[in-house]
């Protein structure tokens, strides 16, 4: 009983949002709700009410800092305004250049992951080494354990920062495989505009 | 028309078809990379231009394209045909088309990463430690102190000995002989190695004489000997040179 | 004529003060007037003008976010009310013990006084390099000057945290090694006898 009451005497949410402001902008990566409430030694519930105020505060056209939802856990970026400034004085090195085959394995590995190179190999029907590679060194995959099979080949998963460069609130952000249309529908509209044009 | 010089202008080659099944087949071309329904669609399309329909030129397309097709399948699943010999034709089909599909469903989930990225590039965040963050703290659980007098003794025990007692020589240890070499030094300044230690046995002159180099080692004692083979005198060492020596040592 | 003008009317202060924020919130360095001046391409004395605004919303006691100038510029840092929760934040798993090598090290410098590198390296008779930057990142010893000697190496004693993690009220407390010889000098020449005898 004693608890709550100090809480709510000495430490109320607005205090608790500045310890939550303090972490973020400390922080390297987004932080969920459970590592807030551990490390301002607070409950997870008034966090979120703190969490509440932060995101009325710190939102585009409102402030040059924005606090997001992003790779399960919460984190500040610049404000979309800023960009151009910006792009002016930090690279984007992690997504410069992704070669569309590197974005097919980003795919395989985020849907069907974590999965061994010989599996993204054989659904892409290309070697999957070099891409593998240059992804790992990006740090937007990494190692998840051996696979179960004899060989035991290394599996490979997407990262947090995998999540955050795409802006997913997490994997389950992505499009269900079967809404993807694959295509058929474009193939058979220009298919059919031929047979339009074609004498009878 | 002739379907040899049918101008091909895809991701992955730029030319005549006929050009393009000559690379494929001389391996300098991915059949994997090559994409087939853009072909066919291209195909179509000139043969709609045409007005007419060429019997002859639409079945020599298609054994091209059947054999780029083959081309392409096998390489697509070359290590695992053994797996589609197992199946009938029909069943090779089925799971040729499932896995064709399944990869398409791939291409348009890469698609959709591509278009987000190119929506989310205004979106700019830290990646590492903010440049005041506080350094993270290894903590340590309560030691006991015993360990470190434990260390200490370890450290100030003495190496095991080389056991000697097979040898028919006995060699009297080197401490020995510092201990009386120190001694001699607090009384003189100087003595002359060879009389200190003529009445010695062969051994005991040895290990004597290594006693004398570790002393000289740590800078206790300065040498001296006036040409080879004559008398050694030993002298306390100067305390200034004795520091220089021990700095360059560091 | 016509820049200031345009700068005026299009980016007034309150917008490039947004874009500073943002520009020092995704920084992992800080930054100075010039770079977030050439950043937000604007002039260095309305980006001034900017931080004055920006120091007036981002300080102890009103935000847990402190803008704060810094050797190299500009830089975000965490309110020092929420210093505990962000120690909590950084910290890591306490660990159970230390290696004999980090034992062996600690103890020349407790029982021997402040020691160089070489000192110790010549009592343990190993290179003592990585075990004393060890030693140093956890706080367990700490520099103490220079030595005597021409050379001037620097010397090592052990820190308040490590009375504290061994339990001693202060290095008198130190167990006694009534078995060797008594007395700090005895000790060392004992160590150093011991060593030269110790086969390489």
């Amino acid at each position: 009983m004693d608890r709550p009451l100090r809480l709510i005497t000495s430490n109320p949410v607005d205090r608790l949002a500045r310890t939550v402001e303090a972490l973020l902008v400390v922080a390297s990566q987004p932080l969920s709700v459970e590592e807030l409430a551990a490390a301002a030694d607070d409950d997870s519930e008034r966090v979120e009410t703190a969490l509440g105020l932060l995101r009325e505060r710190y939102r585009e056209g409102r402030s040059g800092i924005v606090v997001e939802h992003v790779a399960g856990g919460w984190a500040f970026r610049a404000a979309r305004e800023a960009a151009e400034s910006c792009g002016r004085l930090f690279e984007r090195p992690v997504e410069r250049g992704l070669s569309a085959a590197a974005l097919e394995t980003l795919a395989v590995v985020a849907y069907l992951g974590p999965c061994t190179r010989p599996e993204i190999a054989r659904l892409r029907g290309v070697a999957a080494d070099s891409v593998v590679a240059g992804l790992l060194e990006r740090g937007l995959i990494a190692e998840a354990g051996r696979g179960h099979d004899a060989g035991g080949a290394v599996r490979y998963r997407v990262t947090p920062l995998f999540e955050r460069v795409f802006g997913l609130e997490s994997l389950s952000a992505l499009p269900r495989l079967d809404d993807l249309d694959g295509g058929e529908v474009d193939l058979r509209a220009r298919l059919e505009a031929v047979a339009e044009r074609r004498p009878a | 028309m002739e379907v040899g010089e049918l101008e091909l202008d895809l991701d992955a080659f730029e030319g005549p078809f006929d050009l393009l099944l000559t690379l494929v087949l001389k391996q300098e071309l991915e059949p994997a990379d090559v994409d087939v329904a853009e072909i066919v669609l291209l195909f179509v399309e000139r043969l709609a231009e045409r007005g007419e329909l060429d019997l002859d030129v639409c079945g020599e397309f298609l054994v091209l394209v059947a054999a780029l097709l083959e081309l392409k399948a096998r390489g697509l699943f070359a290590d695992e045909s053994g797996d589609l010999d197992d199946l009938d034709a029909e069943e090779a089909a089925e799971e040729l088309a499932r896995r064709l599909a399944e990869y398409r469903r791939i291409r348009e989930a890469a698609a959709w990463l591509a278009e987000r990225l190119g929506a989310e590039g205004g979106r700019f965040f830290r990646v590492g430690p903010a440049p005041l963050a506080p350094s993270p703290e290894r903590r340590l659980a309560r030691q006991d102190a015993e360990q470190l007098a434990a260390a200490m003794r370890s450290l100030a025990a003495e190496p095991a000995a080389l056991s000697l007692s097979h040898m028919a020589l006995q060699f009297p240890p080197v401490s020995q002989f510092l201990d009386r070499f120190r001694a001699l030094l607090t009384r003189r300044s100087r003595f002359d190695f060879d009389s200190e230690v003529a009445r010695l046995s062969r051994p005991e002159q040895a290990v004597a004489f290594l006693a004398l180099l570790e002393l000289r080692k740590v800078g206790e004692v300065a040498l001296a000997q006036a040409a080879p083979f004559a008398a050694i005198r030993v002298a306390r060492a100067d305390p200034l040179e004795e520091r220089e020596w021990i700095a360059r040592s560091a």
